[in-house]
């Protein structure tokens, strides 16, 4: 996954002369995921800017460059440091091509590493996918798979307005076909049926596309069921469309995600379900997802915390 | 003027009497234009939050005719005086404020968020300091882009305790970016007094940046001008970012709903005895710029724009209903672009 | 509302020295909503602060005085104001309890004014406290009227947690009983129902309780139909009991919030009804909520982009 | 000792040899414990994120000791050295970095986040500079409770970069609170060298606010114990804050993930021949306060300690998964409180 999203931006600064790259260690340390690693060697310090700890200071920067005509990649080393930058993301990125009418836009692309599962505890674990998702304005990619991360991460840089790209940290060392074509795009709000079944809907975006993907293997393998799994891959734009449908063959769906539960995205697409398929819909849609607590440092407690493929298949074995 | 460190000694060319003209109109338009708002505010022809400039106005006035048109500012959300001494049309602005399509924003935006891009107006911001970053940005693309122009950033004393006073100040400051700051202090962030606010001047705080950083008076347009023609012929040359405080004040209520508990009539007569207009007018009157007449004259044009910019907003239409999803995101048309 | 507001703070004050309040203009301003008038003359400048705008700074403050033994109440102006301070919220008063495991707590009471409809534009227009109930560890309160303000309120200086206290302006001037008893608490949690009926079940918090009332009224009004309405009163922790044993009763369920519908809480409790009350629902559980887009400063499209009893009684209809 | 601006004179005490031996010992206690953790790292024993505080013992151990046992710290994530020189259990520690039940925080926190109240150590903090708006509503609170206890916040020089350091600091100075600012510049925040994240120098930056700011070597333990103690006078007698710049050197990678890229193996053997520990290892020789035979006793003192902190982790349960939900929230006790 780590060159996949590499490669896309090192294409898209060889394409378009406006795109330059900028955040916390991107630059000599090469990455604190080391997703910029010989970029700077390549392409140099004006367009691979080290920035001090300052996160608010250069996502701004970011908004600024790009209504002077730049195509900023700001990197945000991880989601959690997103929250000192939250009101230039949702006051100024996520709305100035509003609030001036239509005037200027915000050609900005936000990369940030998102997910628990590495022991780093409660400030470092977040999953705010859907916080982000909330904001119109914003679009918000999530890939689950190396091609598509590439895919997506280039139609990020093609976009005039705002987009937060969030990376799963247990998914860097993902592998996976990865086209060469420099023209390889992915368009938003398109999920992917990454798998096919009968009995009941998998749903998730980002780490959790995994659990439903295993989810499905042990459902088949133990329970003879078969699942249809949606990889959402962008959550706004949110394709209910794909989901619905889904859903009206095989009338029972779980969606699943990291982030807790209470108050979460999850609960967007279990209401959507329910409202696009009420008739169909042979059990409540189950949610699958963190368990509302903040993140505990020891690895047992962390593990029950996190959603996992047998908490999947519980959920669809007891909505037969 | 105070100095924070040594700055350039070399002034511009001090403004002819053409300009000086230029500027007495600019701030009778602001003033007039300001106080036509208050009427529209309680007439209701005007809603939401209302920050009025008058007091103020030498300090756009000045600043803003120092740029070149390729130049770019981002400001707060005090904005019209800005907005017009940047050439925006009173009518436009106007009609912003009344919600209408022939306004700058469509309607959209409203007095803190006044745009025009065709003047390189990039807006009025209306979270404190929350324009500051943006501005280092608008610098760092003039930066990456080789040209010279510069980014100019206007805020209230006020937003010097936002973080991002700081991380806008050091980002520009090491990446040595053509921004000139621009620190409207009018001595009360809201009811808050600048001296309870800060720990130091403005100005010294901003001189540890290691940028030239200077206090002037912001009641005075000339020296408003000058500075700042020295502020961009610096940052212009590659040296990095300058910092002005302008000391300057506001004859209203931070906004139309202030109670203003927290200051005396006295005090705000005491500050109108030193008018930047009156002020103004007596200088060129004395220099022989100026006769009552003429000044006459420039009241009867402004007076005549404010109501012709009523006027226009009156009869701009609102946007229709089946326009509230208009603009939210840019369209992508692929590689067009 | 705003006068109860007021009682709730200075009672507390009175009874326990450790209260004390902080804020960008409570103090010689009155508070930009006036809800601090006059304290500062009974209390002095130590136990009400007036601060510069530095939202992090104090929150954070807030914090550090709450871990000391303090039970301050930081004011933020609005809740537009809370996003540059997020991340002392979040990793700081929301997670210390547990990542300290146990040993310290933040007694902190934030109180912070929300909600559109004064044409303020999109910076100045947010509703998100479902935003804030996604976190562990807070409480999130949303009173719709005066003696409940006051309660819950006071309630919140005696909670050893840190509490975000929601006021909408459009309630400020909001007149009702408000009991003079000092100990008058309202408990967390708690729904109240504040009209009951049979054929739906409407759900509000803050100002969208108002239009459930009112819609309720048109209800029965003009369609000869009867409804519950209820106020959940806080939002975290959640009273689903009582709208779940309301929605047993009534079959259906319509969810109201002035946020935008997208990723809102109200997906929260759509989902939620469904969990617990699918074999009772007669229809799917409407949402009626903001537009999704940033609100715009025009008064008829503010209008439109606000959630209103009409929109509350069309979907009661269309559900039938 | 650069002083950014005028200080008091007066020095407290000189750490009589008792004090040194402490110190001494502290020292190697920190050095050998963070070398165990190095390994039990590797061996799978410890995880998440693992800074270490190689190099900068002086630091911890001159600071710390000048306090009272009332003053309260907050510090950041590389917070081992800081828990241990304030008395912090070694066995405690290491069972929270093994996330067991025996840790200070019962494993919920892990190595960034350290926290003793009984010792008033309120915690290790792992957003960069999250923690220092903490230590102003220390100070506050010391100040509104009329006691004379400080607060003591230690953060690094990547902190300064952010916004919340203008603002606590600002708070801090304008409110004139008890807080010592106590920065330790060890050249890197990650991988970005110092002179890369600041306009200026941090003590030069500081001294901005008007608070007193020293920079000093932070690697000589007494001169960082004696500038501490003058710091807390100061602030004690409600001066307001203090700022020092402790200028020091991490020998090993900013955490154990880090490939160290960005400097080299001849930098860090430059900055190891200044080793505090030698350094007050020789002076004490030279004072006649040490002699190899007492050192090698603490040496093996500070062994059996770590390695019965490694036992002691080792043989503490981990947390049952039926206390997930402990201590989300404190119950609410009614008024009982
Ligand atoms: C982050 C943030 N906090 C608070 C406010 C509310 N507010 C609006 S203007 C203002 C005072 C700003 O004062 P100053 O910067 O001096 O500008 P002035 O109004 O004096 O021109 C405040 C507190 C805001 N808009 N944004
Ligand atoms: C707000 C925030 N941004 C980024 C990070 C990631 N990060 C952790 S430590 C660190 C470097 C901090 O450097 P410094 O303050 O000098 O402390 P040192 O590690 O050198 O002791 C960074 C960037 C973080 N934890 N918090
Ligand atoms: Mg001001
Ligand atoms: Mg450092």
């Amino acid at each position: 996954m780590r060159e996949a999203i590499r490669e896309a931006m090192r294409e898209e600064m060889l394409r378009d002369q406006r795109v330059f790259l900028m955040g916390e260690d991107i630059g000599a340390y090469g990455g604190s995921y080391a997703c910029t690693r010989g970029l700077l060697d390549e392409f140099g310090p004006e367009r691979v800017r080290d920035t001090p700890i300052s996160e608010s200071g250069i996502v701004g920067a970011g908004v600024g460059a790009a209504l002077a005509g730049f195509i900023p990649m700001v990197e945000i080393m991880t989601i959690n440091f997103s929250l000192v930058a939250l009101d230039q993301i949702v006051n100024n990125a996520s709305k100035l091509h509003y609030m001036s009418g239509g005037q200027v836009n915000v050609p900005l692309v936000l990369r940030m590493a998102s997910g628990g599962g590495s022991q780093l505890g409660a400030t470092h674990s977040h999953s705010l996918e859907g916080m982000f998702a909330h904001f119109p304005g914003l679009t918000v990619v999530c890939p689950a798979f190396p091609g598509d991360a590439k895919g997506l991460l280039k139609r990020s840089f093609r976009e005039p307005n705002p987009v937060v790209f969030i990376e799963h940290t247990a998914l860097y060392g993902a592998r996976g076909e990865v086209p060469d074509d420099p023209e390889h795009l992915v368009e938003f709000g398109q999920a992917s049926m990454v798998r096919s079944g009968t009995d009941v809907t998998l749903v998730g975006y980002s780490g959790s596309v995994h659990q439903c993907y295993r989810a499905a293997d042990m459902l088949s393998a133990e329970h003879g069921l078969t699942a249809d799994v949606i990889d959402l891959r962008t959550i706004r734009p949110l394709d209910m469309s794909t989901v619905v449908s889904s859903v009206r063959r095989t009338n029972r769906a779980v969606v699943v995600e990291d982030d807790w539960k209470f108050g979460g995205f999850a609960g967007e697409i279990a209401a959507q379900i329910m409202e696009r398929a009420f008739d169909w819909l042979d059990a409540p849609v189950a949610r699958v997802a963190g368990k509302d607590v903040p993140m505990p440092y020891n690895r047992n407690l962390e593990y029950a915390a996190l959603p996992s493929e047998e908490d999947v298949v519980e959920a669809v074995l007891a909505m037969l | 003027m105070s100095v924070g460190q040594a700055i350039p000694t070399t002034v511009g060319e001090p403004p002819d009497g053409d300009l000086q003209q230029q500027f007495l109109y600019e701030m009778l338009l602001i003033r007039r234009f300001e106080e036509k708002c208050a009427e529209m505010y309680t007439r209701g022809k005007i809603r939401g939050f209302l920050h009025l400039y008058t007091g103020e106005e030498a300090c756009a006035v000045g600043a803003i005719n120092a740029l070149r048109a390729d130049d770019k500012i981002v400001t707060h959300y005090r904005d019209h005086g800005h907005a017009l001494a940047r050439g925006v049309e009173p009518n436009r602005i106007m009609a912003e404020l009344f919600a209408r399509v022939g306004g700058t924003n469509e309607g959209r935006g409203g007095s803190m968020h006044i745009f025009d891009v065709s003047r390189n107006f990039l807006g009025g911001y209306a979270i404190v300091a929350g324009h500051m970053p943006i501005a280092t940005g608008l610098g760092l693309a003039a930066n990456l882009s080789g040209e010279d122009w510069a980014a100019l950033c206007i805020f209230g004393d006020g937003g010097v305790g936002e973080g991002e006073f700081h991380e806008a100040l050091n980002l520009a400051a090491i990446w040595k970016l053509p921004v000139v700051w621009f620190c409207e202090n009018n001595g009360y962030g809201m009811g808050v007094p600048f001296d309870d606010s800060l720990a130091n001047d403005v100005y010294k705080i901003a001189a540890s940046y290691q940028m030239p950083s200077v206090r002037i008076d912001g009641m005075d347009v000339l020296e408003v001008y000058s500075a700042t023609q020295l502020a961009l012929a610096h940052v212009r040359e590659g040296n990095g970012p300058y910092f002005i405080e302008a000391l300057t004040y506001r004859y209203r209520g931070h906004s139309m709903a202030d109670p203003e508990l927290y200051r005396t009539k006295a005090e705000v007569e005491e500050y109108r005895k030193r008018d930047a207009i009156e002020r103004l007018k007596r200088s060129m009157i004395a220099d022989g710029l100026l006769d009552e007449t003429n000044y006459q004259a420039l009241v009867a044009r402004v007076d005549a724009e404010v109501d012709e910019a009523v006027a226009f907003a009156d009869a701009s239409p609102e946007p229709g209903l089946h326009t509230l999803y208009d603009h939210i995101t840019k369209e992508y048309e692929g590689d067009a672009e």
